[in-house]
């Protein structure tokens, strides 16, 4: 049968979320938010996640909405700093003890994520040797070079944004719209991608970025970002 | 000549970035040295969501909403730019092939220890974005700051007091006041303003600080404001 | 019906792939599934040297020099194809990302280890390739092979004696007389030639192999020469 | 100054390869073998090489050229079998004791040297786990999966393959010719890239698969392979 990962609406399979699901959301600096797939989830409201993503807090990001809406148990981030003197929904949540923060080195971050989606349990870094974020990790000198212990991130669901897509699940990005949606795609059990078009041919192989067998379900948004 | 401004220091960091070198600019105070390189000198910035040769900010004419760099800027791109991934762009910062990375900080110690990413304000949640990865693996590690906190306290230090973005990583120090190498003999400057002595340096220094050898006075265009 | 030739066995173990998978087919035999895969099956092909989506063999008028698979064949992309380095294609087999692999054996064990890659002839180098990256990382592992060595020994063992590929990773072999599950319980034979007992087959196979409750006659098309 | 890593002649930059470099080679299957650069290498006889390569007797690369010229003191390959029954001259080279083999499965091969370039100095993973190619290595089960320690391979001089590069030294590679080629650049002081064009104006953006910060110097040959 013809594959065709294409969706019309992304309610169903969003609905698949479960409560304790941990999802993964691309996006780093203004692109590459899947805000339009994060609308859904958090009007299907589970529960209890734990959201994988490079900030807690991005104004841009509609992962604030999830923790506005208290459906988050854990984040593991690279950034939770509310912007300004008042406390965001983020950090009042993280003080009150009801979300728990894991906070990684974004280098760390990205490279655990690839390391979940490579079928590599676990890695030595040099990044983090000596602070607090290293607080508990196993240490080990190799070839002279201090390294901290890391292990492998992985997910239930990974939410990205992609430009184009193809019915094969192919994914093209416009620049940095990328980020962490190919790391994140391979490292969880079901990928979902919201991308400006959804063609019926194959993309050209050149404008392939995320190879499709990464991809579970592709939904359109007609929108630019 | 005063203490130098925010974009004289960036103007004094950016004349000593070597023709052909790869650069990553921190946040902050640290992004405006792509104002003033040189324009004799071929150097391509690095941002760590995912570009090498980031251009100048984008205007209205070619902005491109999905283009931007680690702070969330609209930029454009240079010629010769290269794209990838977040966990491509931490291998190419943590492997070492960024020649100089430039970031704030809040403390340097005489052994080069930094602490930049957490100045420990009660219940605001953590910004560590990726300075542990770029202080570990670019080449050079140089710091812009102000010499004192606003109530005058040093920032210089025989030992960090907040948490370390990293031990042993800094090499230089750009201030308001003087330019610092952080040597296996401690601190030494190698450019100091006129209006200051080395007395009056040290009194705003914790560590010890020495004059090197031929150190020359720090100077900046006055125009810059 | 005769015992199966080598084109006979790839037809029956491509009638097992289900449709939308991803394959990657070992040198030698394994090679010669992609000749028979029904053609109502959308299957994306891998090939370990970094392509997804390997088409037919190339001809004179499509070849490209440059667009190989891993067994050294120029071939063609399929629709839908994408294309990568090693590093990404070996994190796509190692991560668990596809479904099947099939690969030429020496050796079985009742407990599914495999041996593949060493037959042991002196000062001969070794050939390991991806084959034991395959093995570990696919998400089904099945073999093609002869059922008994040229001098007439077996090869489905209780222990293999040959260098391993891999432990435990063998779910299913096809031979020239069977196809066989690797279970808890030991070898099982979902299908027998009809010419052939089960004593027949137990006296060609070193450890002892069941026959499953609705065990099928062995057939494929008798003109596959 | 206007970056350019363009060569004229690859002779001056192949002299600087030294006795007991580690130099890695790119190509597989037929694929991306850097022939024009070896021949020059072979011509400059270095001595007491060690040669990271797929193959170390693959016949299409001329790898096999160093080998018989007695400049190969050890090789990390993933294959070392000489075709036919005779033996190779890398198979009578090490059946005398005068080379040395390590032999790699390949998706461990190709991570230890993507590691290598991206400052990941060691890594767990599954593959070779309970094979002999894992004898004498650290082994450690992680979330039930056993698994060994790698280490990251780095090297002193890349040559690979390309199709197009530019003046910055972005590297375009046709279709399979990529496979070892980008992580190996990664994992060199020095990476010199043959390729069929070299090109004044700057690769699109869209078109570069190997940033120009990995890449130091530029030959082109004019030719399709």
């Amino acid at each position: 049968m013809a594959i065709d990962k294409r969706i019309e609406t992304a309610k169903e399979v969003i609905s698949k979320i479960f409560d304790g699901a941990v999802i993964m959301v691309s996006g780093f600096g203004g692109a590459g938010f899947p805000n339009f797939l994060l609308e859904i989830l958090r009007d299907a409201e589970p529960k209890e996640l734990t959201l994988v993503a490079n900030s807690a807090t991005h104004p841009y990001s509609l992962t604030h909405s999830l923790i506005e809406a208290k459906m988050v148990r854990k984040v593991i981030v690279t950034a939770a700093r509310g912007r300004g003197k008042e406390l965001s929904p983020f950090e009042e949540q993280w003080r009150d003890g009801s979300i728990e923060l894991e906070c990684v080195p974004q280098g760390n971050f990205s490279e655990r994520i690839r390391a979940g989606g490579a079928g590599i349990p676990a890695f030595y870094s040099p990044t983090g040797y000596g602070t607090d974020l290293a607080k508990g990790k196993e240490t080990r000198e190799i070839n002279g070079k201090n390294c901290v212990l890391e292990e492998a991130i992985t997910g239930d669901f990974a939410l990205i944004r992609g430009d184009r897509a193809d019915r094969f699940g192919n994914i093209n990005f416009n620049t940095t719209q990328m980020n962490f949606a190919p790391a994140m795609a391979t490292a969880c059990e079901v990928t979902i991608a919201e991308v400006r078009e959804a063609i019926d041919e194959a993309l050209p192989t050149t404008d392939v970025h995320l190879p499709s067998v990464y991809v579970n379900h592709v939904v359109a948004t007609g929108k630019e970002i | 000549m005063k203490p130098l401004n925010r974009n004289q220091i960036a103007w004094r960091a950016a004349q000593d970035i070597p023709d052909g070198n790869v650069v990553n600019l921190g946040l902050g105070m640290p992004v405006l040295v792509s104002n003033y390189i040189p324009s004799d000198r071929d150097v391509f910035l690095q941002s760590e969501n995912g570009i090498l040769g980031v251009g100048p900010e984008a205007n209205e004419l070619n902005i491109n909403p999905n283009l931007v760099d680690a702070g969330s800027r609209k930029v454009t791109l240079r010629g010769g730019a290269s794209l990838f991934d977040s966990a491509n762009s931490f291998a190419m910062i943590r492997g070492g092939h960024i020649d100089i990375t430039i970031l704030g900080a809040f403390e340097v110690s005489i052994s080069g220890d930094l602490a930049n990413w957490d100045s420990r304000i009660p219940d605001k949640g953590p910004l560590v974005g990726g300075a542990m990865d770029l202080a570990v693996g670019a080449k050079s590690t140089w710091t812009m700051m102000q010499h004192n906190t606003k109530d005058g306290s040093p920032r210089l230090l025989n030992y960090c007091n907040l948490p370390l973005t990293a031990p042993k990583c800094v090499n230089r120090i750009y201030t308001d006041i003087a330019v610092v190498d952080v040597t296996n003999q401690g601190f030494m400057a190698i450019e100091l303003l006129e209006s200051i002595t080395v007395e009056e340096l040290n009194a705003r220094t914790e560590a010890e600080i020495s004059l090197a050898s031929d150190c020359k006075p720090l100077q900046a265009p006055a125009d810059l404001i």
